[in-house]
């Protein structure tokens, strides 16, 4: 018989390095046309991250993502990046983004300030323009400020900068310190349908509530999840290397190493909680690897909940799962005897 | 070593090849069409994925020499000079694909299946996907593009399915 | 999303210029790639304010139409293919190589082993993982001998004709053995516990004295893999500057040049290391692999060199998540108060320390779990095995402690015969909760995010699977607003 | 892959006529829908010198209904189970046992000949054709023999085939076509899944009685080949047609199995399965054979 369960698991995962340094830095330079470039040193492995990051600098200089070529991973063109690792990228390096697009946009309001007759600070820039905060009439062009800063003022507008997450020392005793800048928070809840004939756990659905901060691209961060979660089905259900007794990996291949299929994936619903983290860029912290820290969790919960079993080891194969029935069938009877 | 004569994407094209060269490596060796990756190389992975004779198939299990005579569709023949297909616009309107490496493999399951069936439900999306592992997506947004694309296909005037 | 096509979606008619097989088989064989000149661009990306939108990738488009260059994609003239030969046993000392038969092979153009690498040893923190294994193997996936040749055929064949005699130990496997003192040490004399992590907050026996319940549960998590759908790949080429141009299928191409330097022994201004877009990381492709035996090669040969994993490659020679064995017992009041929590966390590390460091500290530190408790004491070990080294993996340890700390919870909560929400919310951090490393955290919306998925997902309170069980009160769905 | 020759085969005869001439001097393999042989081939050290394609022997890929029976080709792809009309009307078990194998692409490339060569115990395609009492036709130079599928298989990897001959037919008999049949699968996960026990059950109603009928049942990845349970079906001849006595077959065809354990399942869970499966395959050949009646 086919028994449904639901179970739920919250986490909370930190951004960046425990208390080493990871620093990045970056490079924006601005074109005549009103068009950025950015320099980076991480590489983009699929997260979307030179997309975000592309979006923050926009974002600063009041431009489309559209706007903002990106040059990565090459070192001898790009500035010092840590890597696309610790769901670092649009933290830190998004940070040092977001700074230099702000030193090339203050390089713009020293030029333009004159030219509009109002000092520096009185500027903004957006949409495509630096104008006059108050005065959206009193404007110029992004691009003819680039211009006039490269022809007249002789200061290209290109700036760096670089950000580091502020950390302490963990403490070796006592582990006391602040390992991390920030940290974000998640909640999973799964529906499954356990089969205590043969202790098939088929995966329903599973709803995710995930902060990460202001999401830069909502869309992104949805992908990150969705396939965050696919990841934790494997984990929950299916992945194992397997080793025999001369410590000889019996599974090294994609037969028998069994990861899930868009056969095997439940219907996911990605909620993104509302959130603000003033040391982010745009209050975003992020989303990488916390997608599938509670998605095993709140998989097992939710095979309790469906057959009463609780399975201590991960992965919660059919096998595992109807062994453990069984020995809960065989214990039941002894209980009320006794 | 065999001479294989073969139809790539409505061309005639001809390549000698030794005769354990698969037709996946002629068609990245040999034809440089590189669009069709190696993931495995076993079939498990679908990265690999063609349209042979209007079939989806594993180019890296298929001889190059069996597909002698034969009529190949791959990732680089679905856009035209002035259009992307409407799969492989839905995907990109959707993010459906992250590092992207699985992406031609996935594309040439879903026109084979849209070729097929224009108006495919979920299930069938996901059997038919079912060969094609992904490991960033959770194959969500691969199906959303698919059903967008499906109805972009079918003249429904569909502007998202969000 | 206004998603309206500006550009006919009818077919177009346009005629390719060659369709007579005739020219096409006397040439040599280019790229038959139609490349549109499609400049619809969607209108989220052309938006202001840039954040906020659901603008399409940068590299969507080109991943849609294979046109996206992965290292696998890439030839240079000349270029050589590399592969390597791996141990096969998880423990022994190299007796001798025998390379002899290889490089008599045909087409086989350079045969490495690690006496030819200069500094043969890295490692992200500690440096104890050889480039080309010399005179001991640590586990089955160890390099032992590098050939290159002219075809990838070549080069396989060439590695089946190297001949090693090993002699052979027992592997330890089992990390729990690994952690006991008499337990011959893998990296000998070395000890096998190779880090450890404390976390104390509080006076844990006071808080096991201040509850009325004790839970104790032990927790296991298994060996897993990234599987990237791209498999580990590189391209080296050394120049006659003197210079080595890298590509390389790698997530962090500052630290790796310098790791790359390190091997070489030359400085970091020699290596241009390019890292194409990458298929798929997942922590897998952050640390060097094969990028020195490909470089030296290429030295060797004065020819571009490159290598590829193979699918088992990837399971056997690459990084692997840390199985974990977690012991936990905690305190609770009747009402559901946590009082207490004593953690224990053994960590296989596998044969190299990899990666180890931070996994070690990440699931110590959030191993209590994202819970206000006054008394914590959590212990963490990682000891060195003879199977697969174990290192950076999507999330660095956090899902195996999250597997402990939310069973665990839900066990609590089964014990009290409470709603697993309910005894979650009575717990959870808030905006300037004290972390268990006494970090003031700031931003903290668990609370919210558990009320949020309660809602959309319809939570029934507890043992909806057998006894159904109340709604959450519509005021508390209620006090969370969500502007996205 | 190592190098190897391949000759193509223009038809059956000509394919006989390549075996018997290379397989005299070289070591030969006979390549059909490759997925199978070139995924063994792929990262082994052990290669054949010669290859021969047999994909485009056409006589080898029809479906016919004709006086002895259901004839398939042994080159009819898995897809093309599927597809056929006949077959989904006689026998949907065929159907869905394709449709278990791999997944799209392999599923194109496949032969039911080459599933059943191969001779994996934990092949789709046997159990069901076992249940029907199917016969193959083997082709060799010296013309046509016909083998009942249970003595094709000898053990795991190992059929009685020759190195001259090349399996040309599948033939279900005629008294067969038609019979409820139902197959059931279980693997570690839903797409593309070796399977840990498959089973097919099979049998007619005497609908007066409410009796089963040449009850058949074969099982899949239990024993070194596919295997029919001969105890199950003795119990269940004659019997009332009872979920009980459904239950009961299951737990006698768990006897009749004789697994081993390996990292993919334990032999005491594999013969859980064998017992559910079995019972739910005699539940569905049931409703099946209901709702035709």
């Amino acid at each position: 018989m086919k028994k449904r369960g639901q179970g739920m698991a919250c986490m909370w995962y930190p951004i960046g390095f425990t208390v080493a340094a990871n620093p990045s830095s970056a490079v924006v330079k601005l074109d005549e046309d009103g068009t950025a470039t950015l320099l980076t040193g991480t590489v983009e492995t699929g997260q979307g991250s030179l997309t975000i990051l592309a979006q923050i600098v926009a974002q600063e200089l009041g431009i489309s993502t559209d706007d903002v070529n990106v040059v990565s991973a090459d070192t001898d063109a790009t500035p010092m990046d840590t890597g696309a690792i610790a769901s670092r990228t649009t933290y830190v390096t998004g940070n040092a983004a977001r700074l230099a697009a702000e030193k090339v946009k203050m390089m713009l309001f020293d030029v333009a300030a004159p030219l509009l007759g109002v000092k520096p600070n009185q500027l903004e820039a957006m949409d495509h323009k630096i104008v006059v905060k108050g005065f959206p009439q009193r404007n110029m062009h992004i691009g003819d400020v680039a211009n006039h800063a490269r022809t007249v003022t002789g200061e290209p507008p290109i700036g760096s900068a670089s950000f580091n997450p502020a950390t302490v020392a963990l403490d070796p005793e006592t582990g006391q310190g602040k390992p991390f800048g920030t940290y974000v928070y998640a909640t999973q809840i799964a529906e499954v349908e356990v089969d205590d004939e043969t202790g098939d756990v088929e995966i329903l659905r599973i709803v995710a509530s995930h902060d990460c901060g202001t999401p830069i691209n909502p869309m992104l961060v949805e992908g990150q999840v969705e396939g965050g979660i696919s990841m934790g089905v494997g984990f929950a259900l299916q992945e194992e290397i397997l080793f025999n007794d001369k410590g000889v990996q019996m599974n090294p291949n994609l037969t028998n190493y069994i990861m899930p299929t868009s056969l095997d994936m439940p219907e996911i619903e990605v909620d993104i909680v509302d959130n603000y983290d003033p040391s982010g860029p745009f209050g975003a912290k992020g989303v990488g690897e916390p997608t599938l820290v509670p998605t095993a969790a709140c998989i097992l919960n939710a095979i309790y909940d469906a057959v009463g079993v609780r399975i201590h080891s991960l992965p919660a194969t059919a096998e595992k799962v109807f062994n453990a029935i069984q020995a809960k069938r065989d214990a039941e009877p002894k209980q009320i005897t006794a | 070593m065999v001479t294989v004569t073969l139809t790539v994407n409505g061309e005639t094209r001809t390549a000698i090849v030794g005769g354990e060269t698969t037709l996946l490596r002629m068609l990245r060796d040999n034809l440089n069409l590189t669009g069709s990756k190696l993931g495995c190389d076993v079939g498990d992975c679908g990265a690999c994925t063609v349209i042979v004779d209007g079939k989806p198939v594993n180019s890296c299990l298929m001889l190059a020499a069996q597909a002698e005579g034969r009529d190949v569709e791959t990732i680089e023949g679905l856009a035209s000079m002035d259009r992307v297909h409407p799969i492989q616009k839905a995907f990109e309107e959707c993010a459906s694909l992250q590092c992207g490496f699985c992406g031609p493999g996935v594309i040439m399951s879903a026109k084979a299946l849209l070729d097929e069936i224009p108006n495919p439900t979920i299930p069938q999306i996901r059997d038919a996907l079912g060969g094609n592992l992904c490991r960033c997506t959770g194959y969500v947004k691969m199906i959303e593009a698919i059903l967008l694309a499906s109805r972009n296909m079918r003249g429904e005037a569909v502007q998202s399915i969000r | 999303m206004d998603k309206k096509p500006k550009v006919a979606e009818k077919d177009s008619s346009v005629e390719s210029v060659l369709k007579d097989p005739g020219i096409l088989r006397e040439s040599v064989a280019s790229p038959l790639v139609t490349y549109p000149i499609e400049v619809v661009v969607p209108k989220a990306r052309q938006q202001t304010p840039a954040v906020g939108q659901r603008a399409t990738r940068l590299d969507g488009r080109l991943h849609g139409l294979g046109q996206t260059s992965y290292i696998d994609d890439m030839t240079f003239p000349g270029m050589l293919y590399a592969k390597i030969k791996r141990a096969g046993v998880a423990s022994a000392r190299i007796k001798s190589i025998d390379t002899s038969e290889a490089e008599a092979m045909p087409g086989v153009m350079a045969v490495l082993t690690g006496k030819d690498v200069p500094n043969n040893a890295f490692g992200p923190s500690l440096k104890d993982q050889p480039v080309l294994a010399l005179e001991r193997v640590f586990h089955a996936g160890d390099p032992v001998v590098a050939v290159a040749a002219v075809s990838e055929q070549i080069a396989s064949e060439a590695c089946e004709k190297i001949k090693i005699d090993y002699e052979l130990f027992t592997p330890v496997l089992d990390p729990l053995e690994s952690l006991k003192l008499e337990t011959p040490g893998v990296h000998a004399p070395s000890a096998n516990i190779y880090q450890k992590k404390f976390i104390k907050k509080g006076d844990i026996e006071k808080g096991f004295a201040m509850s009325d319940h004790i839970v104790e549960s032990q927790y296991r998590t298994q060996m897993v893999e990234h599987v990237p759908l791209e498999p580990h790949a590189t391209i080296a080429m050394w120049d006659a500057n003197g210079r080595v141009t890298i590509y390389s299928t790698l997530g962090r191409i500052t630290l790796g040049r310098a790791d790359i330097a390190s091997t070489l022994g030359i400085p970091i201004s020699r290596i241009r290391l390019v890292a194409t877009i990458v298929g798929g990381n997942f922590g897998g492709k952050n640390e060097i692999t094969t990028e020195p035996v490909l470089a030296l090669l290429s030295k060797k040969t004065g020819r571009p060199v490159k290598s590829v994993f193979t699918r088992p490659d990837e399971f056997i020679a690459s990084t692997t998540r840390h199985p974990l064995i977690m012991d936990y017992k905690t305190g609770v009041t009747k009402d559901g108060r946590i009082q207490a929590r004593k953690i224990r966390l053994v960590l296989d590390g596998g044969a190299y320390c990899s990666w180890s460091e931070t996994t070690l500290s990440k699931a110590c530190i959030l191993s209590a779990g994202p819970y206000n408790i006054e008394n914590i004491y959590a212990e963490a070990y990682v000891v060195y095995t003879n199977k697969t080294m174990t290192g950076a993996m999507r999330g660095f340890g956090a899902p195996q402690v999250c597997f402990a700390y939310e069973s665990h919870m839900d066990e609590i909560a089964t014990l009290l015969k409470m709603d697993p929400l309910e005894l979650r919310l009575m717990n959870v951090f808030h905006e300037g909760s004290i972390s268990p490393t006494g970090q003031k955290l700031q931003s903290v919306v668990v609370k919210e995010s558990l009320l949020r998925a309660a809602e959309k997902f319809g939570w029934k309170g507890k043992g909806s699977g057998t006894s159904g069980g109340k709604l959450l009160p519509k005021d508390i769905i209620d006090a969370t607003t969500v502007r996205v | 892959m190592r190098a190897f020759e391949l000759f193509s085969a223009k038809d059956s005869r000509d394919a006989v006529a390549l075996l018997a001439k290379h397989s005299i001097t070289s070591k030969v393999k006979v390549i059909a829908g490759g997925t199978d042989l070139l995924a063994d081939l792929k990262f082994s050290a052990h290669s054949p010198n010669v290859v021969v394609d047999i994909s485009r022997a056409q006589e080898l890929k029809s479906i016919l209904v004709t006086d002895d029976g259901l004839r398939i080709g042994s080159l009819v792809t898995h897809s093309q189970i599927m597809r056929s009309p006949v077959i989904q009307e006689m026998f949907p078990a065929l159907v869905d046992a394709a449709h278990t194998i791999g997944a799209v692409q392999t599923r194109n490339l496949g032969t039911l000949g080459g599933n059943l060569v191969t001779a994996v115990p934990s092949m789709d395609s046997g159990p069901t054709l076992m249940a029907l009492e199917a016969i193959v036709s083997i082709e060799g130079t010296e013309g046509r023999r016909e083998v009942p599928l249970t003595d094709f298989f000898l053990g795991p990897r190992k059929t009685v085939l020759k190195a001259d001959e090349i399996l040309a037919e599948i033939i279900i008999p005629k008294q067969n076509l038609g019979k409820p049949t139902h197959f059931l699968k279980f693997g570690l996960r839903k797409g593309q899944a070796l399977a840990l026990v498959n089973s097919a059950a099979s049998f007619w109603v005497d609908w007066d009685k409410h009796t089963f009928v040449a009850p058949r049942i074969g099982l899949g990845a239990v024993a070194p080949k596919v295997i029919r349970a001969t105890q199950a079906e003795a119990f269940l001849e004659g019997r009332k047609i009872t979920p009980e006595v459904m239950a009961e077959a299951g737990l006698i065809a768990a006897t009749d199995a004789k697994p081993i354990s390996d990292f993919r399942a334990s032999a005491g869970y594999r013969k859980n399965l064998v017992a559910v499966l079995t019972k739910r395959a005699l539940e569905g050949a049931y409703a099946l054979a209901q709702a035709k009646r």
